[in-house]
């Protein structure tokens, strides 16, 4: 009884996934790629990774979503490629996936009895960071070198975003994001929409130390929220050049930077928090990360500049 | 705690060479564009001095600097550390990022206007990117945070393909990022396996307790067929000669003499530290066979190129093919003297690769062009450039007294002493073909001017100082003597 | 008990599946955002019945943001609906 | 539980090759990215998958793993922006013939 959900859930994952990759035109493949990020969410609450349920349904299923549908809608125009290949390179492609997927399955399932892991490492080490929540703990001290590579790769990739504005609109403004049939629902709710949106995201941000949730979760809400309000036409996407814009962006990063320098006076090296302070810095870097992180994924979803700064 | 505390001074200057462009890629942003350059430089050169303290400290103890961060113990936490092969590289790629940054200084990128800033600020960004994601993956000993580096790797090198704007340059760059982001998520699922099988990504613990079974078979397969497709070696190669050609020239040299390296490292990680030892020795055998079809095929392609910069482009795909004949020369007596020469095949590569792309950005300005067949009389308007070339051209031959003379000298011996004549042949095949595009150039470019000949632009002095700089060190490194190097062995693991 | 909250949580696993099909299939817009919608309510429903059923509280919290996130995605329907921010105006076919 | 563990297991590995099948058949950018992202997708439930088999150590799951799901989700979230904006600023190009005049003009000067 009890795998009932698991096996009708896998089913529609699966179902999901196999209509992206076959769907007929590419607006349908985003569409069910949209519903497979709302289904992994609960995939992810059934491994028990409930910060991970937050981070796909938030990414996947919002910012992922938005960004492909919108690409799909300037891309109207442009004709589908059809797959070139015959029926039987298909057939032959299709065969060695599935040996493919059989071999990933046999390696990674076919392991030993009992599974090697980090879990009592993490639970043992816990007391001396002082946050609730494990995987918090795994982002920001016991990896918080993956975490601080994580956000310059994001500004790596905005900045590569930011590179294909043509040459005399660098700087500008990116192309309006309001809506060509922006109805009088939609204006409502882009209206009533934000505030809860605003209070969920804090929510998520301030939660993550002690509970499931955390900057990333927290900061693409926010960004969500922003972007519904400049979809409504309530609001313009900001000029790149704005020097405010370019500080909030390195914000995060920075304190960052800053706050695992200072370990090497503070405590006990790079990146290590002093004893007793762990927690109020964590939540102090979460909060300056997450503000960041919505400025960053928004401006990454408005795209290029694509008019002339003013 | 203990071996923090020991090395605590040492170690600080891990931390400081990733940390460093780190903080000039936020400085770069806030900054204005045209301060950008300045930034830029000030912090390439601290890290060229960072990356040499670290090498002097690692020559003077003979140990390897290893640095905890945050004090936490691997598995659970990440450890950087410094061996005296990854000294090594990060020198290297400290110089050459160094004299590309001298080279795309002044007015090369754009005009110093507030109009053109868009060229000037994304370079800068992300050359410190780029440096940033080299140093990781130098130093740092965890499989994922590797994989954090690869990428940021990729997104700053796709950028600065599509840096010139042109649809044909973005086409490159797409395909690029789309056939690396292939190569990453294979690296990744192979990773997924190993965390499965092993519960840890640290490198020092997975060496000890690697078994040779189907998981870690499977997952070393899948994450070297990615790190291939990154490098670019035969048969993945198609994405490398139209990005890297595509790029302005002062990109062209990172993306191959820089960019393509990172993942092979990788490879020399997961092969000599992870890997069992009966699949070590298949995937030896499969990455040398694949190396050597990439010096023939690809020599063979460079040949037939029309335009230069296609030309080089594919001649870094052959010159990487020679990297991977390390593999099966290590089994035998001869490790050292194997290594020693793809070392500095690697090394010497970088040097005289980044030149001749430098080279050909000034050649294209002069001229106005790069097509091979109409370059007569560009002797005559550049001779420091074109000097840089043929010397760069003499070490990609592998003719002494180069560095490439020397690697291909040290390989060609461990191969032949070990009865491996197949190997020892392509490195003689491949160097016939080198030379023949190398002189089909020389040939053209030295040749008198046609009448009425004017060069398109003047080339300022300094950026063709530095071509020939880069060129020199190539050939420098000829002058190393001819015997294993002893430093690349401090600290190295799983190397006999 | 636990058996009922799986079981509750099968059922609403099928509706949502229907409403799924109808996510895909379309045929309109309306429907599919109507679908989208549901698909987030029910999968709130179903993040709050699993995970009550395998005692993980958390879970409100998956149940809440892919409420909110429903919301979103129809408006993101609208941003993705052909021809309204299209490089060439919508084409007749 | 663990066969709770080996259904997602399959799940995940299904996800693996539907994703490398689209990647390799499509030829279409947009397309070949969503399909990467499904390869993403089953990648992070591998991880997953390995951290909720630590159950038999007698936790929940191993918060490892999911940290590092977390930190590749948003590796993958920049590469797709990446991606689309360099496939809608290349369609932009190819239909907007007058974009295309002027860099063709700089070509020469700055190869």
């Amino acid at each position: 009884m009890s795998m009932l959900p698991d096996l009708l859930l896998v089913m529609l994952v699966l179902g999901a996934a196999l209509w992206t990759v076959a769907a007929r035109d590419r607006r349908s493949s985003v569409i069910g790629f949209i519903a497979l990020g709302l289904l992994l969410a609960l995939v992810w609450m059934r491994l028990y990774a409930v910060d991970v349920a937050l981070t796909e349904a938030a990414v996947g299923g919002g910012a992922t979503g938005l960004l492909l549908l919108r690409a799909c809608a300037r891309l109207d125009s442009i004709d589908a490629g059809k797959p070139s290949a015959g029926r039987t390179l298909q057939l032959l492609i299709g065969f060695c996936c599935a040996a493919m997927g059989v071999g990933i399955a046999a390696a990674a399932l076919g392991g030993p009895d009992l599974p090697p892991t980090l879990a009592p490492a993490v639970a043992a080490n816990i007391d001396a960071v002082g946050l609730g929540n494990p995987v918090t703990v795994v982002l920001l001290a016991y990896r918080a070198i993956d975490t601080l590579l994580e956000k310059i790769v994001l500004i790596a990739a905005l900045v590569g975003v930011w590179s294909l504005a043509p040459d005399d609109v660098w700087g500008g403004p990116p192309a309006s994001l309001k809506l060509a049939k922006a109805s009088e629902p939609l204006t409502f709710l882009a209206q009533i929409l934000p505030p809860v949106g605003f209070v969920i995201g804090v929510y998520l941000i301030w939660n993550g130390a002690d509970e499931p949730g955390g900057t990333f979760q927290g900061g693409t809400v926010l960004a969500a929220m922003w972007l519904l309000v400049m979809l409504a036409g309530l609001a313009e996407p900001p000029e790149t050049r704005r020097a405010l814009l370019q500080y909030l962006v390195v914000f995060g990063p920075a304190v960052f930077l800053i706050s695992g320098f200072s370990g090497f006076w503070l405590a006990e090296g790079f990146l290590s928090y002093p004893t007793g302070f762990a927690k109020t810095m964590i939540v102090a870097l979460e909060v300056a990360l997450a503000l960041s992180i919505a400025v960053i994924v928004a401006m990454m979803l408005a795209g290029p500049s694509a008019r002339t700064p003013r | 705690m203990t071996a923090g505390a020991a090395t605590i001074d040492s170690g600080a200057l891990l931390v400081v060479s990733i940390m460093l462009p780190v903080t000039g890629m936020l400085a770069v942003i806030v900054s204005p564009a045209r301060r950008s350059e300045q930034v830029a430089l000030v912090i390439l050169a601290a890290s060229l001095l960072t990356a040499v303290a670290t090498a002097a400290e690692v020559l003077r103890t003979g140990e390897p600097i290893e640095y905890l961060l945050g004090n936490w113990r691997p598995p659970l936490g990440v450890a950087l550390r410094a061996d005296g092969l990854s000294v090594t590289l990060m020198v290297m790629a400290s110089i050459v990022l160094s004299c590309v940054g001298l080279y795309a200084s002044g007015s090369y990128l754009a005009p110093p206007d507030a109009h053109h800033s868009r060229s000037r600020t994304v370079f800068w960004t992300l050359l410190l990117g780029l440096s940033v994601a080299l140093n990781t993956a130098f130093l740092a000993q965890d499989l994922f945070t590797l994989f954090v580096a690869l990428e940021l790797l990729t997104f700053s090198a796709v950028a600065l393909v599509a840096l010139d704007g042109r649809p044909t340059s973005l086409e490159a760059a797409l395909r690029y990022l789309l056939l690396a982001l292939a190569g990453s998520v294979f690296y990744l699922v192979g990773t997924a396996v190993l965390y499965g099988a092993y519960g840890r990504l640290d490198l020092s613990g997975l060496r000890q307790i690697s078994r040779d079974d189907l998981a870690t078979t499977f997952a070393l397969s899948l994450m070297m067929t990615g790190l291939l497709v990154k490098t670019a070696l035969f048969p993945m190669h198609l994405w490398l000669p139209p990005a890297h050609a595509g790029a302005p020239a002062a990109a062209s040299a990172l993306l191959s003499a820089l960019v393509v390296k990172a993942p092979f490292f990788l490879i020399v990680l997961l092969w000599t530290g992870i890997a069992p030892r009966p699949f070590s020795v298949i995937a030896g055998q499969v990455l040398a066979i694949l190396g050597m079809a990439s010096i023939v095929f690809c020599s063979v392609m460079a040949l037939r190129q029309s335009r230069l910069k296609l030309m080089i482009a594919y001649s870094t795909v052959a010159q990487v093919g020679y990297l991977f004949l390390v593999f099966p020369l290590t089994i035998g007596g001869t490790a050292n003297l194997a290594w020693s020469g793809c070392v500095l095949q690697l090394v010497s590569h970088a040097f005289a690769k980044a030149s001749m792309f430098l080279a050909a950005g000034v050649i294209a300005e002069v001229m106005g062009h790069d097509r091979i067949s109409n370059l007569k009389g560009t002797f005559h308007a550049v001779p420091i450039t074109l000097t840089a070339f043929a010397l760069a051209g003499l070490s990609l031959i592998g003719l002494p007294i180069s560095g490439g003379f020397s690697a291909k000298y040290m390989l060609l011996t461990a191969a032949t002493e070990i009865g491996a004549w197949w190997i020892a042949g392509t490195i003689l095949v491949g160097g016939l073909l080198a030379a023949g595009y190398v002189f089909k150039v020389l040939g053209q470019a030295l040749a008198p001017p046609a009448e009425g000949f004017a060069a398109a632009r003047s080339i300022p002095l300094h950026r063709e100082l530095v071509v020939l700089v880069l060129a020199s060190a190539a050939i420098a490194m000829g002058f190393l003597p001819l015997d294993p190097l002893p430093f690349i062995t401090i600290g190295r693991m799983g190397l006999p | 008990m636990v058996d009922f909250y799986f079981g509750a949580g099968a059922l609403v696993m099928i509706l949502t599946g229907l409403a799924l099909a109808r996510l895909l299939w379309g045929p309109g817009p309306a429907d599919r955002m109507m679908a989208a919608q549901l698909l987030g309510t029910g999968g709130g429903a179903i993040a709050l019945l699993i995970g009550t059923g395998s005692g993980v509280t958390a879970m409100v919290d998956v149940a809440l943001l892919l409420a909110l996130l429903a919301a979103f995605a129809a408006v993101a329907l609208c941003a993705g609906e052909p021809g309204s921010k299209g490089i060439h105006r919508e084409r007749i076919k | 539980m663990s066969d709770v563990t080996t259904l997602y297991g399959l799940c995940a590995s299904g996800l693996i090759a539907i994703g490398i099948y689209g990647f390799s058949l499509q030829s279409e950018p947009l397309r070949r990215i969503i399909s990467f992202n499904l390869i993403g997708t089953g990648v992070f439930l591998l991880f997953g998958v390995a951290a909720r088999r630590a159950a038999a150590a007698g936790f929940l799951a191993d918060p490892v793993p999911h940290a590092m799901v977390i930190t590749g989700i948003v590796v993958a979230f920049a590469a797709t922006a990446l991606t689309v904006a360099l496939i809608l600023r290349l369609a932009e190009l190819n239909t907007d013939p007058e974009e295309n005049i002027q860099p063709e003009a700089r070509d020469e000067k700055s190869a």
